[in-house]
This record gives structure tokens, C-alpha cells and sequence, in this order.
């Protein structure tokens, strides 16, 4: 062990076709487009950004108050909020393309021909590396979770959109449902090259003073450390059901929250409101990564995938 | 200290800070000053930091806190006691270290030729003003302050206002200092006499709502600053909307300070302790 | 509100047959069958006291660590460890029939013939008040949760078990469902006087020192604040959802997440999680309820329930 | 002190106590001394009580802590620093408050006509040992210690011990005190030259049950004080279970204390850390 500390960590993941420098990335809508982030720390140490949901046409999002604090954990009712995909791709795609990170579009939409329609716009951008099929944002009235709470709707547009890209395809499952393994192996047996999991649990939050929600749209979505237990079981299930990748998240905030992903079986992971705590938490987590790594003498880090010992 | 009547945004930091002093100030608001040069030295009146309370998981986001003065190395911050954050933040002690992310947001701005200015401020809306009273009296502009809060005690904020301000108004609740009312029934007179070229308000929502449209209906430009519920503080979460007649601009950095004329009033927007 | 601090509350709430003297409850299984509590607290002032989950044969539960704990949270799988049916009523009903408080027994069983065996045993002691159907615990490998899940078998067992018993009869939902309100329509049809929820949600956490997980049995139930966004917000699907009386319960500390609930939907609120925090929490919500309600005129608490606005 | 072969388990209470000194022992351990009158007064050796250490909800659970010593009114706990709860612990500073329920569980029993007792720890399982050396000292039994620890500065509690035993026997990981090697080493000569009447073991579970195979081959009745992860702490929960030859037994109240013939031992129940 004590030479184990000089050893060079590989860490590397694929994912698909897409070979990332290392396993983290950042969750949808916690990170725009990552021009925010550049300020406090370097993308091009991520294993690739995930953009903020992406639709056809510009969507105003919910009403405010947009999110409450909760006991470890937060909620948010954004509702996708975005300014459509053509203003998407000549705006902030073209400030990305211009970064040394790999590029991971998060996709949205409230019908199966509207995200056939995003993806195919998205397919044609050369600065896309993978596209992020979003079937389960619990903040939008049509579409969002409702394709990720039943097998049937989740493979249909899973094969909709996998007609319309030749992108590495990553479907985002919602934890709302009573077997995700099954949606999984649904959107699996569709084309899926990977799945990432989980997205917010529906929550919701009352203000004893004013008796009202406390957020406009009543409910929402929760997230941080909160439901990492929950996040995990989930990883774990959906892992042992798929032979695709699975990217893992919900509550990281540092690389030993990365390890037990990855550990549970999620090849990368993804920091969603960590980013918020400090926006350098995703440094934190590749750095860490690495460290726990070199101190146990794993020299790469995708031994660490499915490593449960039980 | 610049006049200039715009500006952009400087660099954002994220600076380790350590507290120099946190004092009650009066029932339920405190003054803590915190050691952090490099913000110190960029902040900008209006401007807020976004301040990293506890470290552990019991509340996980941070909380935004106008600068009310920026001295030398050290930043001014009046808050309020208000929740889990706020009584967290008034049990730091001299020593103790926090992150703050800063200086966040687009503050006052100063338009051209202005010679007289009225700054509005209700009960905590005080604290974003310190800083705008110092660079308007170091740039030569008369300064009129109008202030209100419940009782005499709870006008906070009013030392660097005697100092740098022609005039102070006060008014309050109960009638234990200056007039007895709302602030808002000072600024009328205000207008009237002073004809200020410029407007300034912070406070609760529907106060700033009413002072707009006096300032409106006296022609004057009038600028507010508005509290959202903020996650990022970066303007990468879109938490903090604000509805403007430019459509949802996010208030950590197209705000805090917005044009009030622009402002689309909607009290579902209002922070829920508000 | 001057003189709205010398009203008198009315305290008393309703479920089925049952009128309670107050809304406050304990949570299955936190609570054993209340004799240890009784050195720390008042039985009498509480609405009912709901026992450990009680099966027809001794059960060992499941192999240790049974608990971990978690961001706001905790998990367990103690898996109904209890002395079987004869046994509780000979020990633990015996001593509970002399206090002062509405009795509650939680029912557990492995197959639908042995939740049915365990009420009708259970339904020959007057001792009893009501029986609250577990259909949702997460920590054994049949029955439990597996009835809780699908539309179906939650109606074939609650089917079963009314016509096996005339007390009030309470059925005890599982939040690992994708719409809990189905299920809490499907148990109401087969004549559930009121349903209870939630129950924990399936979670795992991982040792990243041993590659372990943290319990024994891998996955557990979380407990706990973390989970009360989730709570609230299924009490208030399924109060929209039902008109039987809904006992509310995830993360309860204090009266103010007490009134949460209550605002939600809730009739009556447990406390699991956080006797173990405090052992005499109950007793805090109970005042702090009365409290609240004194301080803002309010002459009865049932006038909290439902009352959410919008 | 009362020199009962068996007790009944005491009265439980919630008390809210004060710190009144919280030291650094060694590396890594802590010793804190809580003002807790009632628990104080009640407490037996190898009971312990139930520690409130925050009360945000960062982590909820409260943390078990034996009894080394009770003086007065006054509560001597040792501990180690693990993780976020006995790191919080280490924090606390003199005149803070928390609150405990205690004392708890069923500790040490003497055994009629006890004339002499070996006392095996190892590591902080020194820390229940303390208040039952005192006590078998005070009713006249002759005392041998035999501790273990890695190092010489880990060898925690030697005040209590060197005050009332007869003999104390240690051995160290790396020879820096006593015999180089495992505290069991010394064992096995204690047993044969004392010829003691009861062992008392508290340890690594390892180790322990090495004691209890020693103390069984000598014919000698032994007991041992286990660890098992609490949540309610009062017998309610049934987190802590114990397998033994009469069934499950919670470690809460049926334990910590167990006839270590009766331990049916199972490394997958010890808690994770050890
Ligand atoms: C740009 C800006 C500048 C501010 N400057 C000051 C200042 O100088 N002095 C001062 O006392 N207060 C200021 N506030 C308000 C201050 O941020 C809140 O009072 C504080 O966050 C309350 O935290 P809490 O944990 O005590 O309350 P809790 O109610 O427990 O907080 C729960 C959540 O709601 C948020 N929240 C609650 N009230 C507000 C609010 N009014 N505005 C924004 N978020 C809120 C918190 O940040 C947190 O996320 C400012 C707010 C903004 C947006
Ligand atoms: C009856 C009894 C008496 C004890 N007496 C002492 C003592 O005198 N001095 C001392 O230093 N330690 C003692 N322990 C162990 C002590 O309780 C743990 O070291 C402590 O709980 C660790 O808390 P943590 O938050 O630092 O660790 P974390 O690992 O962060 O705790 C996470 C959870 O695991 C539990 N846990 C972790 N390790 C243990 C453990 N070894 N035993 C029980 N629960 C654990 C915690 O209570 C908490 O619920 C005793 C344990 C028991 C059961
Ligand atoms: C403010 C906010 C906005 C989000 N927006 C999106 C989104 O646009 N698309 C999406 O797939 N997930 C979105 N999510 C979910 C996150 O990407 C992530 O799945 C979830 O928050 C769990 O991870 P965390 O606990 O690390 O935040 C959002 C989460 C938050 C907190
Ligand atoms: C240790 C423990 C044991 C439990 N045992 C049972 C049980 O036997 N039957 C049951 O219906 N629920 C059981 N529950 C679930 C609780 O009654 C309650 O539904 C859940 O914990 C959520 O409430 P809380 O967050 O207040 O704990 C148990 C929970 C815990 C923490
Ligand atoms: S707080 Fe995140 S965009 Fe303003
Ligand atoms: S800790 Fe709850 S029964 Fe022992």
C-alpha cells in the first residue's frame, strides 16, 4: 500500500460511444450551460457538462416562489424553464463548443413529436457529444414525468427519439414509480446506450404561517442529500437489471457520496445541487475521486463500478 | 470610488472569510463584519454576497446578504433573524470562518447629471443603502434618505445616513420616532420639495410597489431592489425570477436592482416571509 | 386575537368509529407497544398508541446492523421482528389495556391467510381499538410492501381483512408506488375506514470503507425529516383523493410539521422516527399543536385539516 | 456503592446536562464531564447513556456513550473521535448544554463471593470499566487489569485503573508500553496465575470473543459489554439485537452487559467501524 500511493489513476469512463476524461459530470438544471460556472473553477476537468433542459420552443417555466429549503434537501418547481432550441444552440451551445469538455444536451419536451423534433435539431450540431432524454421532470404539466412513470410511454419515446439521432443516447429516469428497473429495462430494450438516475422525487412543502404551498406550483421536485439513500437503492436496482451504463445521482456532495453511486453500479455521476452549496463541488469530486483511488491503490476507476461487496 | 453612471459586473470570487465582529444591533437584526479583501475591494453599491452558513447537511443552501458597507478589507452586513439561517449566522463568533461567494449582482446605478438623489427605505431595505448614501455624497450628489420602520429602534442603518445624507426622513409604525405612519407617506413630500433626479427604494414588496408609482407619478426614475428565494446565486438555477416587462430576468444577476418601471408587480413573487 | 388566547381547543379528532382525544399518534414499530416510553412521557395525553407490527408466529427479523443513519434521516430493516400474536397479546396488550389510551395494533402478515388469521384473533380482544393493516413495510421478502403495491393485491387483502374484522379498520400505504393515490381509492372501495401513510421508502447506503452496505439486509426503509416533503405531499394526493380520514406521518419533529400535514389532508399525524430523537416528542406535538391553534383563534384542530390554500 | 451480585436495571431519565470540561485525552479521544445530577446519582458500572449531540437534523440520531466515572454530580465519559457525531462531540465547549436519557441498560454483575476479577480492555474499551473497577475495589475484590491499545499514548483510563486494581498488565501493537502484541497475550497468564472468579471483557468484538473462548477453557464466567447501533436507546426500536443461546436480546436494555457464554458470536453484526 505504501508505493500504492505514487500510482497513476486511470479515470476513465465510457459511456456509450463517448469516452469521458473522468466520471463526473453535473446534473441538468443545476448547471445551465456551465458559462455561470467557468468563473469558479476549470470545465474542462469534468468529465462532460449536462445542459439545463432544452425544448422546440422557448418555455417560461412556473410561477415564483420556484423552491423551498427542506430539511437536507431542497425543492424546485424551475418547470424547465428555457429559451428554446434555436436560441439554445446559438447561444449557449456555441459558447460551449468553444470549451474543451464533452457536451451532454438534456431534452425536453410536452409531446413524442416535440422531442423528436428537439432531437433532430440537436442531432445536427457537431458539438453535441450525447443527448440527455429528460422522461421525468415532475415540474411540467404535459410531457416531463409523464413519459417516465409507465414502460409503455417510456419506450415509446425512447424508440421515437432513437430514431431521430445517431447520438450517444442517455434516457433520465424518473424515481417516481414503483419499479424502476423496469422502466429501465423498458428504455434499454429501445436503444438506450445508457440511463442516468434519479431526477427529483415529487415533493412538496406548506408554510405554517400563510397556509399556502411554498411553492407556487404546489409541488415540486427534491433533491440533495436528502434522497441520496433513495438514489442509491436506485442505482443499485436499475444496475443489476441493464447491462447499459448508468449514471448515478441525487445528493452528491463529495467523492465518497460518488463512490457509493459508484459503487452501486453507476459508471459516472452527476452533482446537481452540490453545485449550489459550492459551485466548485464538482473539482471537489474529481479530485477525491482520484485520491481515494491512489490511496487504496485502484488504478482505475471504473473498478470501483458494481464493486458491492454483500 | 467611481461615479460612473452604469457599470459592469466585476469577477466573481469565492473568498474563505473570517468574522471580525457580529453584534446585535437592536431586537432581532445584527451587524456582522467579515475580513474579505478581495470582495471588499470589488463590491459595488447594491451588490450582495452569497454566504455559506453551515457546512453541514441541516440546510444546505446559501443565503444572499446585501453589503451595507464595504470598509477597507471588511465587509458590513445587517440581517434580519428571520429563520434556521439567519439564527445560525447570528451565533457565528469573532475567528469563525465561512464562504462567501461575491460580489454577486447588478447594483445602483448612478444616472448621468444626477445631482439629487431620495433613497427609500423600509425597515431592512436600510441595509443595501449604506454603500449607494457613501458614493453618492463622495460624488457630490445631495442626498435625501426617507426611512421607516415599526418603532424608533428598529430604524437601523442610521449612522452612515446621518453622515453622508443632506436630509433624513423617518417615520414610524408606532410613532416612537419622526412622523407616525408608513415611510411611503414621506416620500410624496419628498418629491415635492426636493425634486430628486433619481429614486431609490428597497423594502417590503408592497412598499417598494407604492414608492414606484409616486416616483412614476412624479416622472422620476426610480430604482429598486428586490429579495427573490435564491439557490445558486449565479445566475445558473433560474430560482430567482423576476417578471419584468423584458420578460423573466433573474434577480442574483440582472438584479438585485432593477429599473422599477420595468418591474411587473406580482405578489406571488414575494418571498413567502415578506 | 387578544382574547383568542384563553380560548379552549377542541382537540378531538375522528377516525372511523374511533374519536381520539387528540390528533397525535405514534408510528408503528418506534414505539413498541408504549411500556418503555411510559418512564418519560403521559400515555393518557396521547390520540392512540399504534403498536409494532404483530404477525400469527414469532418473527426474528432480519440479521444486523439493522439501522444506518442518514442525511435527516435514518434507515432500518428490523423486518417486524416480533413475539408473534399470542405472545403480544398475553404481554404486550395486557399491560397496554390498563393505561388510559386508545390501543391501535399494526398487523403484519406473509401471505393473505395470515393477515387474515392474525385479525380475526386480533378482533376478539375489546382491548383493541382499531387495527392499522400494514401493507407496506419494505423490510421483508414476502408480504409487506409486495400487497402495497399493485392496486389488486392492496384490495384483496383489505377485502379479506375487513370482513375478518368489525373494528375500525386503518390501512398503512407504501410511498415506493408510482400513484399512491390509486391505491388509497382501491383500499377505500374494499372499505378501509381511514388509510395512514407513509410508510419508509425503499433506500441502501453503502460503507465506502468495507464496500459494504450499511444494513444486512442491503436495502432499508428511510425515516425521518428527509422524507417529509415526500410525506406531505402524498398525504395531500390521496386526502384530494379519498373522503375516508388520512393519518399523516414522515418526519415529524415538532407541532409546526404536525400542522403541515394536517394542512396537507392529515386527520391525525404520527411521530416515528422522532421518538427516538426525543421520547417525549409526542407530548411536544401535542401541546405545540394546542398552542398553535390558541394563538390564532382556532377553537378545534380538525379545522387544520385540508385547510391548504391555493 | 453496593456490592449486589445483581441489580435491578434503575429508573430512566431525561436530563438535560452541562458540559463542564471537555478535554483532549490522546489522538484521537476526548474526555467530557457533564454536570448530570440525577444520572449521576443512579447510574451503575457498565450502564450508559444516551447522548442528544445536536439538535438540527444534520444527523438525528443521539450516540451511546458507557459511564466511566461518576463523581458527585458529575458524569465522565470517554470517547472517540469516529465520525460526524463524536466529532461534534469534540466540539463542544464547557457550559454548553445537551440533554441525555440515562442511565441505561444492565451492566456489570458481581458474581456472589467474588474474591477476584480480571478486567480485560481493549482500546476505548477501557471506558465502562472505570466506574466497575471502583466498585469491586471498594467491596474489597482484588483487581488485575489487562489493557491493550496500538500505541502507549492510546492506552486510555490508567488513572482509574492504576488507583484501584492490584495489578495492571498492558500490552501494545507496537511495544511502546507493556508487552509487544495483543492485549489477549496477556490473558492466558492472568487467568492461570490470579486464578480470578470473573473476567469482564470490553473490546473489538474479535477480541472479546478470543477472551470468552480463554475464560471458557479456564472455567471462568465471563462478561462482555457489546456495541450495537442504537436509534431509540430504550429497548423500543429493535436496532441493537444481540443474537444469544435465549433468543434475540437488545443490547439496550438487556445488554450492553451479556454472559459472554451466551453470546452467539457473528461478525456480521458488529458495527461497521470496528
Ligand atoms: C439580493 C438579496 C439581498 C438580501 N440582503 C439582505 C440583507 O442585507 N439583510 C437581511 O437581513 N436580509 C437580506 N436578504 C434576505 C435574506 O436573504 C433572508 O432573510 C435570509 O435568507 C433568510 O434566511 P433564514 O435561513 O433565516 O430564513 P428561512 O426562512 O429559514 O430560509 C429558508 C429559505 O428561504 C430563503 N429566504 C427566506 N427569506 C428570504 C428573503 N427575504 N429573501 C431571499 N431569500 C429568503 C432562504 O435564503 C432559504 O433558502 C436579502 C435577500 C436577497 C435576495
Ligand atoms: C452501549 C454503548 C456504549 C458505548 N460507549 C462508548 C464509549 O464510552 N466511548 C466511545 O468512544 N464509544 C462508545 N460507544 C460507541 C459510540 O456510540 C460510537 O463510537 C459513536 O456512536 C460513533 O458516533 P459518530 O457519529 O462519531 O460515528 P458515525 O459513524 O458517524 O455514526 C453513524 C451512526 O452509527 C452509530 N455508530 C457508529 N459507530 C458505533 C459503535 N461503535 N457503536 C454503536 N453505534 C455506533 C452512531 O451512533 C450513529 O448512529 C458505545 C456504544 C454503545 C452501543
Ligand atoms: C433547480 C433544479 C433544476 C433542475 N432542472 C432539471 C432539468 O432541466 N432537467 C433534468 O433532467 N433534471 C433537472 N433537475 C434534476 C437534477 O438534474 C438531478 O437529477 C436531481 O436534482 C438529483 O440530483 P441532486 O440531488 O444532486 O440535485 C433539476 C434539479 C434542480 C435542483
Ligand atoms: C425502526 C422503525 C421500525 C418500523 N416498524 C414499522 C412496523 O412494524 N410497521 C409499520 O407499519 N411501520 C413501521 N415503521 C414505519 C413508521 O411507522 C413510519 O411509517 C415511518 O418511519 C415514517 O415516519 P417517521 O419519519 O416519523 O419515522 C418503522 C419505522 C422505523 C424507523
Ligand atoms: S439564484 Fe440561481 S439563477 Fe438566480
Ligand atoms: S436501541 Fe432501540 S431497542 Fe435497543
Amino acid at each position: 500500500m505504501e508505493s500504492a500511493h505514487n500510482i497513476n489513476v486511470d479515470m476513465s469512463v465510457r459511456i456509450g460511444a463517448l469516452e469521458l476524461r473522468n466520471p463526473v459530470m453535473t446534473g441538468s438544471g443545476t448547471f445551465a450551460a456551465g458559462r455561470e460556472y467557468a468563473e469558479f473553477m476549470d470545465l474542462g476537468r469534468l468529465g462532460a457538462v449536462v445542459t439545463k433542459g432544452v425544448s422546440l420552443n422557448p418555455w417560461a417555466g412556473n410561477a415564483s416562489p420556484r423552491i423551498a429549503e427542506t430539511a437536507s434537501g431542497m425543492l424546485n418547481s424551475i418547470g424547465l424553464q428555457n429559451p428554446g432550441v434555436e436560441s439554445f444552440c446559438a447561444n449557449d451551445l456555441a459558447w460551449l463548443a468553444e470549451q474543451d469538455v464533452p457536451v451532454i444536451v438534456n431534452v425536453s419536451g410536452h409531446s413524442l413529436a416535440e422531442y423528436v423534433a428537439v432531437t433532430e435539431r440537436l442531432d445536427a450540431e457537431d458539438a453535441i457529444d450525447a443527448l440527455e432524454l429528460n422522461i421525468s421532470c415532475p415540474n411540467v404539466d404535459e410531457g416531463g414525468m409523464a413519459f417516465g412513470t409507465s414502460c409503455a410511454a417510456a419506450a415509446d419515446v425512447t424508440r421515437a427519439v432513437r430514431a431521430a439521432t445517431g447520438k450517444t443516447l442517455i434516457v433520465k429516469l424518473s424515481p417516481n414509480v414503483t419499479d424502476i428497473a423496469e422502466i429501465a429495462r423498458s428504455v434499454e430494450a429501445e436503444g438506450a446506450d445508457a440511463v442516468s438516475l434519479i431526477n427529483t422525487l415529487l415533493g412538496m412543502a406548506i408554510d405554517t404561517d400563510t397556509w399556502r404551498p411554498k411553492l407556487a406550483r404546489t409541488v415540486g421536485g427534491l433533491s440533495g442529500p436528502a434522497i441520496k439513500p433513495v438514489a442509491v437503492r436506485m442505482v443499485w436496482q436499475v444496475a443489476s437489471a441493464v447491462s447499459v451504463p448508468v449514471v448515478g445521482m441525487g445528493g452528491i456532495m463529495n467523492a465518497e457520496d460518488a463512490v457509493e453511486f459508484m459503487l452501486a453500479g453507476a459508471t459516472a455521476v452527476a452533482v446537481g445541487t452540490g453545485n449550489f452549496v459550492d459551485p466548485a463541488t464538482t473539482m471537489h469530486v474529481v479530485d477525491g475521486l482520484e485520491r481515494y483511488c491512489r490511496e487504496r491503490g485502484i488504478d482505475r476507476v471504473s473498478a470501483l463500478t458494481g464493486a458491492l461487496k454483500r | 470610488m467611481s461615479c460612473a453612471s452604469t457599470h459592469e459586473d466585476g469577477h466573481r470570487l469565492l473568498e474563505r472569510v473570517t468574522v471580525v465582529a457580529n453584534d446585535r444591533v437592536t431586537e432581532g437584526v445584527g451587524l456582522i463584519v467579515l475580513e474579505s479583501p478581495r470582495v471588499a475591494r470589488a463590491v459595488r453599491p447594491g451588490q450582495f454576497v452569497h454566504l455559506r452558513i453551515s457546512t453541514g447537511t441541516d440546510f444546505i443552501l446559501r443565503r444572499p446578504f446585501s453589503i451595507h458597507r464595504a470598509e477597507e478589507d471588511r465587509l458590513h452586513i445587517l440581517y434580519q433573524v428571520l429563520g434556521t439561517g439567519t439564527r445560525a449566522l447570528a451565533e457565528k463568533r469573532r475567528g469563525e470562518e465561512m464562504d462567501v461567494i461575491g460580489p454577486l449582482g447588478h447594483g445602483w446605478e448612478i444616472p448621468e447629471g444626477t445631482a439629487h438623489a431620495l433613497l427609500v427605505a423600509g425597515g431592512l431595505g436600510a441595509a443595501p443603502m449604506g454603500m449607494l448614501a457613501e458614493q453618492l455624497s463622495a460624488c457630490g450628489v445631495a442626498v435625501t434618505v426617507a426611512q421607516g420602520a415599526p418603532t424608533a429602534e428598529r430604524l437601523v442603518g442610521q449612522g452612515v445616513f446621518e453622515a453622508t445624507a443632506r436630509r433624513v426622513l423617518t417615520a414610524t409604525d408606532d410613532g416612537s420616532a419622526g412622523e407616525h405612519g408608513f415611510v411611503t407617506g414621506l416620500v410624496e413630500g419628498a418629491l415635492a420639495t426636493d425634486r430628486p433626479d433619481v429614486v431609490y427604494v428597497c423594502g417590503p414588496e408592497a412598499m417598494a410597489r407604492i414608492v414606484t408609482a409616486q416616483a412614476a407619478a412624479a416622472d422620476v426614475p426610480c430604482q429598486v431592489s428586490l429579495e427573490r428565494l435564491m439557490a445558486c446565486g449565479i445566475g445558473a438555477c433560474l430560482s430567482c425570477v423576476v417578471t419584468t416587462t423584458d420578460g423573466q430576468r433573474r434577480a442574483c444577476v440582472d438584479g438585485p436592482v432593477f429599473d422599477a418601471a420595468h418591474v411587473v408587480w406580482d405578489v406571488s413573487e414575494i418571498p413567502p416571509k415578506h
